[in-house]
């Protein structure tokens, strides 16, 4: 059966998972906007900027992170100086690791939905008197509805099988950076196959009953709006 | 005046399996309680020099607790060696492996698995061996590298590759039906494997570790499961 | 009176539209000109979805564009139909208008009636995927009325529907903006639809000039291009003089003479707009008086103009106003028609314009 | 300086990448296709099958792909049947399991931006004789190009940073399955750090222009179609 | 002579239509009822864009639906202008009319000759979003016709286009098709492109039912909704007498009498159709022979049906052709007419049809 150890595991996971997407979508909501409407020249710099994470093996990025946050890295001895912690190695450092690996997959949906949405819908909204962001909560998020699941699906699912970054950035601390990707990879490790399909069946029940409710409400939605 | 500590360990994985068993004495001798930390030790390393909250680190090389210990982010004086790994030959077919290691010479297979040589002791040791019978160059074609030994491992297990150099450890820690055939490789075969330990962080409850460690309760039971000591 | 007052260089790739226009904000402003002189542009202009530098828009008192201000759409409270695309698809009727008057104060009573105005009724709860055409139409036009615009903005509003329908809703629209006060800027390109609405009159050509007027002067002005489409027109003040309530007739005093129109109750002395298309005019030398059914004007003929290879337009001043006639050549040749003449015209058909 | 295994990982990575991109496009397309056309009530169902290889942390995945595709797993010992042979350690091996693993970041985009289209331009096209292969390349294929887009990027740089499953399933042979990622990580974890730089920072490179181009080139489509 | 057989259910949420008619292939066949009567909904199941279960559609002697088959869209050769939003967004002006003629087999030359009738020669290398409303129905307009499709079917194609260009391009559209032989099934809600156009007519009405009938016997018949709108209108058949090039006059010989309308040459002989609005008509008791300009005919009272409080609608015949005459009811009352009694029609304004 599921240790203690895995459990605790599995709820760091989810909190995991569940900040990041929550971060990521909250940051990548404005960043996409912004890129689906800017006329800025030089945008496709930043959007290659965006993707370069991806290109990198999750290890070393998680690496090259390390080296940031680390005390020793500008990251972490910026926060120093403020008279904070170094965030390699916390749950703060994680997370932050996580976002970065998994802000192309929220981002990418997000603008293509958005570019998708057209000028129309929110040009009809400012003539009934909505305002900018009112336009943006009241029209834009529910057109950008099937974009938003899919970034949200492709960002926590992603998080929560994530791995390199993680195992690097984190230390594989119980209870504290040890979450279930690197319990079961523990697991394969130590040959405890039992263990490590246990946990794995577990993470796919869950994370196929939780696929399932969004996709099945999304597809309830789309018919109730044909 | 011993309080209660609670220590991280750092261990490298393929010892992992083996200071499991080691824990609960330890913690009930000492009263301190452990933390494992298994991994590559490789990123032990990269985490260790970042800063990473590890009081004991337990390598699977000699390296990298000497770097640490220059670099002057180990204990001074404090690095020991815990173990010496042994190399096995397995498959999972009981007729495949013989005794000497014959079989290397044959083209009965068509993987032969090791450990990456440039990230695992166990690898480099296999190497040597393979180099010493003359085979490293002609086998070049049919070895698949794992990352680290457990995989190495895996690559056999799943019958993907029909033979591989394992840690004589690994083998003793299979199921009986999976036993298969092996050929303990004699350790002259190649340069020790010495996996050391350091202290990272100094403490009272980190050296009443690094001494249960090598007093003979420990040694007993490290020897026991295939691993050589000093 | 207030006015909005115009100064829009508009360009769009080669397009070119200099406006220079100062509208009164008063009953409808009617936009006219043929596909593609910029009548939708210039409504976005106005309404700030398009900026173009160098504008000035002037509301009333407000300065919603100059050199350094840009009042932002919503900002403006205008109400906006556009020509095309108009709901959204992510709501249902209902939520459609709600939309609007959620972020106006409108009494829940008047959007009812602007609902019921316009037929919605069975359709609050569909989407916008299951309306037809003129349904989807329909349903962008009770939105924008019933957010109570200061300035309503209407592109072909009713380009997709019937004239059955136009027929009724026309003067209840005209009664509703009336009596809330609301300005209108009303784009269309049918001619009836115009001449029963509007009172002022933005004409648009393909030369990128735009020209605004009081309706009834600038349909007769052969200057503008109004006066000589097929369907050219005049507009005549008559007066009611009685109501016939059993043969639901009004009797109109026009220019001296007496016509009777059918129509709804109207107070005597009531003042009311005819229409007249310039090919129901016809000219005679002569008063026939012996013709009971016609009605007979003497007139001075003021121009005469060509408008096709067989036909002339005649520019006639009947007691001050400006009528129009078109006549065949022929006829004028026959005739001998001249400017400064003083003939007779026979009007065939009136018809009642608000 | 670069040596020579790693330029030969770095080849191999493209090639990689680059193979498993365009078999993801083939597979993806139709089935994006179908699931953003489709009223099957279940379809729910699939998609939740597709996005679970996600959940799994890669090596974990890789490990079970290894058990699936070795002599004794059922697809191993079935392609044995048909008298083929076993695909662990192979490249063809690889690419199957990089396509698992990067289906989701393909399919999903591509679905969306498909139902995005909506079903006006297909029933123009319809009405111009064009049969439903000739609307989809005509029609579909350039509205989507912006889905096309993000799909390939996801799943080429995915690819290129795919680590886990390439490690466990690849068998680290040079020439044939060591790819660049196992090249950088196997630096780092041998503390050779300034080739693990080096070779991070070609890939980022090579891939910082890749991604330019194709964003550059979106980015100047996209005035054009204004 | 080859026709569309219908038989369809056809079933939108609470909306039922059925359509049960025999559409003759030639020539023009107007669609017109009031908005949501399922004008659209009909034409996209001809053209297969809706199946509806059940459905039987007979092009001439092509089984498009039954029971067992379904005919793909695009192999039943149809063209279609739809109602809104016609255009590829990927593609240029130029591209969009491409699409269609690359796949139909048509020439370069006849393309040009579309392009040019429809006066897009500038806009070729424009993208959709660059364009007006009006020019956007242009260019679908101009696609749909260039694949030469064996059924070409129109959804409101003129509602954002204006006057001028209608009057130019509609004798020019009906010329084409007739020229290439295509048959048109043209949906509208302007009285004057049906009237103008049109040879058949396929009357939608609010009760969900359909028919289809000759325009001309349609249009004056009292159990329709046609000769109950406001513009209730008769087409009647005329032969040309001849044509004075001097005053671009046509003569001709209507009934018995001669009018003169203004046109483009005829050859004399030709029968041409001449529209009459039924307010356009008045009646007399007898005959005045001294007013030269009117055109007078001796008529019987076929039958007399309300049309508002004030008005009644009179249908008359005139030597065997139906003619429609609005008049007040007051004028009837005084004038005392009669079902079959025998008066006089007088016309005061004719127009050419076509
Ligand atoms: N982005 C653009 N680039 C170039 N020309 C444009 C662009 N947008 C519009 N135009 C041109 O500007 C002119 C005015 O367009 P507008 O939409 O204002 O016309 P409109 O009067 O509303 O016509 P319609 O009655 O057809 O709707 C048209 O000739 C159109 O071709
Ligand atoms: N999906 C739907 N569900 C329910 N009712 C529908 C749906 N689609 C269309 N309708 C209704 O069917 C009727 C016919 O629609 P259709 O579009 O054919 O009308 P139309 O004659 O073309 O009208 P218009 O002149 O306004 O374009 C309308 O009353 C509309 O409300
Ligand atoms: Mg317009
Ligand atoms: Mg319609």
């Amino acid at each position: 059966m599921l240790t203690q150890a895995d459990l605790t595991a599995l709820l760091l996971t989810l909190q995991l998972a569940l900040c990041t997407t929550a971060i990521l979508l909250v940051l990548g909501t404005p960043l996409a906007w912004w890129l689906a409407r800017t006329q800025w020249r030089f945008k496709f710099l930043l959007e290659t900027l965006i993707a370069m994470p991806l290109v990198l093996p999750p290890t070393v990025l998680g690496f090259y992170l390390l080296l940031a946050l680390g005390p020793r890295g500008f990251v972490g001895s910026f926060m120093q100086t403020l008279g904070g912690e170094p965030l390699a190695f916390t749950f703060t450092g994680l997370v932050i690791g996580s976002v970065i690996y998994s802000l192309p997959f929220v981002v990418q949906p997000l603008q293509d939905t958005f570019h998708n949405i057209g000028k129309r819908p929110l040009e009809v909204a400012a003539t009934l008197r909505a305002g900018g962001l009112d336009r943006f909560l009241t029209i834009v998020l529910p057109l950008a509805k099937s974009g938003f699941i899919t970034a949200s699906m492709l960002g926590f699912a992603h998080t929560l099988g994530e791995f390199g970054v993680v195992l690097m950035l984190g230390g594989n601390i119980p209870g504290e950076t040890q979450v279930l990707s690197i319990a079961i990879y523990g697991h394969v490790e130590s040959l405890e196959y039992v263990q490590a399909h246990l946990l794995s069946a577990a993470l796919l029940i869950l994370s196929f009953f939780m696929l399932l409710t969004v996709y099945g409400l999304r597809g309830r939605m789309r018919v109730a709006s044909m | 005046t011993a309080h209660a500590d609670n220590l991280r360990i750092a261990v490298a994985s393929n010892f992992a399996p083996m200071l499991t068993q080691l824990t609960a004495k330890f913690e009930q001798v000492s009263g301190h309680t452990l933390l494992l930390i298994p991994g590559a030790t490789g990123q032990h390393y990269a985490q260790i020099v970042n800063g990473a909250p590890f009081d004991v680190f337990l390598s699977a090389d000699s390296e990298r607790p000497t770097q640490l210990e220059t670099q002057g982010q180990a204990v001074s004086g404090s690095r020991f060696i815990y173990a010496l790994g042994k190399l096995a030959l397995w498959s999972a077919d009981p007729k495949l492996v013989d005794d000497e290691g014959l079989i290397l010479q044959s083209s009965a297979f068509q993987h032969l698995a090791i450990a990456n040589p440039a990230l695992a002791p166990f690898g480099l040791a296999a190497q040597q061996v393979l180099v010493s019978m003359s085979l490293w160059d002609p086998l070049q074609t049919r070895l698949v590298l794992g990352e680290n030994i457990t995989q190495t491992l895996q690559f056999v297990q799943t019958g993907n590759a029909e033979l591989g150099f394992i840690a004589y450890s690994q083998f003793l820690l299979l199921d009986t039906s999976q036993k298969g055939s092996v050929w303990a490789v004699p350790t002259a075969m190649h340069k020790p494997i010495i996996q050391q330990g350091v202290i990272l962080k100094d403490s009272d409850a980190a050296r009443a570790f690094v001494a249960f460690l090598q007093n003979d309760y420990s040694r007993n039971l490290i020897q026991a499961a295939g691993y050589d000591l000093p | 009176m207030s006015t909005l007052n115009l100064n829009l260089p508009i360009r769009k790739g080669n397009f070119a539209l200099n406006v220079d226009l100062s509208i009164p904000l008063q009953g409808v402003t009617a936009v006219f000109g043929a596909s593609g002189t910029g009548k939708t542009s210039l409504l976005r202009a106005i309404a700030g979805l398009d900026r173009h530098v160098g504008g000035l828009v002037n509301f009333a008192d407000q300065m919603w564009q100059d050199h350094h201000n840009f009042t932002a759409v919503h900002k403006r409270g205008v109400g906006y139909v556009f020509q095309e695309d108009n709901l959204f698809t992510h709501l249902s009727v209902e939520e459609n208008i709600q939309y609007g008057t959620s972020r106006a104060s409108n009494t829940k009573a008047a959007v009812d009636h602007i609902i019921t105005l316009l037929q919605l009724q069975n359709l609050l709860t569909r989407r916008p995927s299951q309306l037809s055409g003129g349904e989807r139409q329909k349903v962008a036009i009770a939105r924008a009325l019933a957010i109570l615009p200061k300035l309503l903005l209407m592109d072909e509003p009713l380009a997709a529907l019937d004239q059955t329908f136009k027929q009724d809703f026309l003067p209840q629209l005209k009664a509703l903006i009336s009596e809330l006060g609301i300005p209108l800027l009303y784009v269309s390109h049918a001619a009836d639809e115009v001449a029963q609405l509007a009172d002022n009159l933005v004409l648009l050509d393909k030369s990128g000039a735009a020209k605004c007027g009081n309706i009834i002067e600038m349909l007769t002005n052969p200057e503008l291009t109004l006066a000589h489409r097929q369907e050219a027109e005049s507009l005549l003040t008559a007066t009611v003089n009685s109501y016939d309530a059993h043969y639901h007739l009004l009797s109109l005093q026009l220019c001296g003479q007496t016509i009777s129109v059918s129509g709804k109750p109207l107070a005597p002395g009531t003042s009311v707009r005819v229409r007249i298309l310039a090919q129901d005019v016809s000219i005679t030398l002569a008063a026939q008086h012996d013709t009971s059914i016609l009605n007979i004007f003497p007139v001075t003929i003021e121009q005469i103009f060509p408008y096709s290879a067989a036909q002339d337009t005649i520019l006639l001043n009947l007691a001050g106003s400006q009528l129009l006639a078109r006549i065949t050549r022929k006829s004028k040749d026959l005739l001998g028609l001249k400017t400064d003449q003083k003939v007779f015209a026979q009007i065939k058909s009136v018809a009642l314009s608000q």
